[in-house]
């Protein structure tokens, strides 16, 4: 089980700030992110324009993920800061 | 060597983070401050919404600060950003570095707003008069696809 | 379209100089503060001292108000200068300039602050600690022949 | 007659912050220059280091200059404000 953060956009669409959910533990970017739009569907409209954080920093979209219990992964939009 | 981060829901004080920044020993500050725009493409913008994932906003705001420690010699960097309701005309951010000679600290406030707009996690609602609103989004953000 | 310029003999008020160039259609205010050290060369600075031919010295920041409007377009430009005895840790000037993009107001606060200390008739004597004393004399001063 | 400003260095080497003289009406910044010397001998030692201005306006060094009764001319020292 690790930690989901839904922010912006993402929070909108998905309905949730946070949830704790089920994925592999190894996996790549593109698997983790797949694996978060088959549990929420309704992001599916920005799955294009989405980055994955993990543990406070970004993953990478050509990555290999390790996951551990208790990790924080964060469904990120794009930022508009400043 | 001194970092100053924050990010809070109430007012930015200018004095208060300019005065963070100086020291006998800096001759020059450079501040650069974001207030909120009323209008944006003809639409009368009522009032913004800011929110943060803030514990990793903070984290990536001090790699803002190693980053330029990395490239100028400056002495102090305060950078705070306002989240909740931002009132239109009021700021945003504010970003204040001192540095012994003038050409550092204004290369430092130039690359900090690129790379907070760039790497921070902060999203801005603009809230219309007519009611719509919109996320923004940011130009400098790389996983933006359009 | 609005410039202000000052020179004056008392403290300079950061929040009141940056508040004249804010307006609800600009997005960005630069700011640059010159704050006296309290060193020069290893010796200990007691107290500043500045002169200035006024009314030439405001005709010249008006000058580099308009040079700033050929190159960027900005909003609103604010420069004060202060004069007589400016204590250690104190600014001596405060240039302030909006424009609705970043990048304007960042460039033109650079260059505003370049061009004053080239052509602006404002003298400042260093007072030191062993009751000695020297006019400064900027490296931008085309006249000077050392 | 014109009036003559004296400021930081020159002010101080003059001993006067202003004063009025007489100078030619037509004459290059050179000879302008020259005259002012020749009135204030103290100012010799920052010669090579001054500029003058008219009306607050720099003069340039190779420029004619033509005065008028009541015209400014300052002795500016190399400037060191901001």
């Amino acid at each position: 089980m690790v930690n989901i953060l839904f922010f912006a956009k993402s929070r909108e669409l998905s309905g949730v700030n946070s949830a704790q959910i089920t994925v592999l533990s190894q996996c790549t970017f593109t698997n983790l992110l797949e694996n978060i739009l088959q549990q929420y569907p309704s992001l599916a409209v920005i799955s294009e324009n989405i980055i994955l954080a993990l543990n406070e920093d970004y993953l990478s979209k050509d990555s290999d993920v390790n996951l551990q219990e208790g990790d924080e992964i964060a469904v990120i939009p794009p930022i508009s800061g400043g | 060597m001194e970092n100053h981060v924050e990010v809070r829901e109430n007012k930015l004080d200018l004095e208060k983070i300019t005065s963070t920044v100086t020291s006998p020993s800096c001759g020059a500050v450079s501040v650069f401050i974001v207030y909120q725009r009323n209008n944006f493409d003809g639409k009368r913008v009522k009032t913004l919404e800011y929110e943060a994932y803030i514990p990793m906003a903070k984290k990536k705001m001090f790699e803002v600060c190693q980053q330029i420690r990395d490239k100028w010699e400056v002495e102090k960097i305060a950078m705070e950003h306002r989240i909740g309701l931002v009132p239109v005309t009021e700021a945003s951010i504010i970003i204040a570095i001192s540095s012994p000679h003038r050409k550092e600290s204004l290369e430092a406030v130039q690359y900090a707003i690129d790379t907070v707009k760039a790497i921070v996690p902060v999203w801005k609602k603009e809230i219309y008069e007519d009611e719509s609103s919109q996320w923004k989004e940011n130009k400098e953000c790389y996983w933006k696809s359009s």
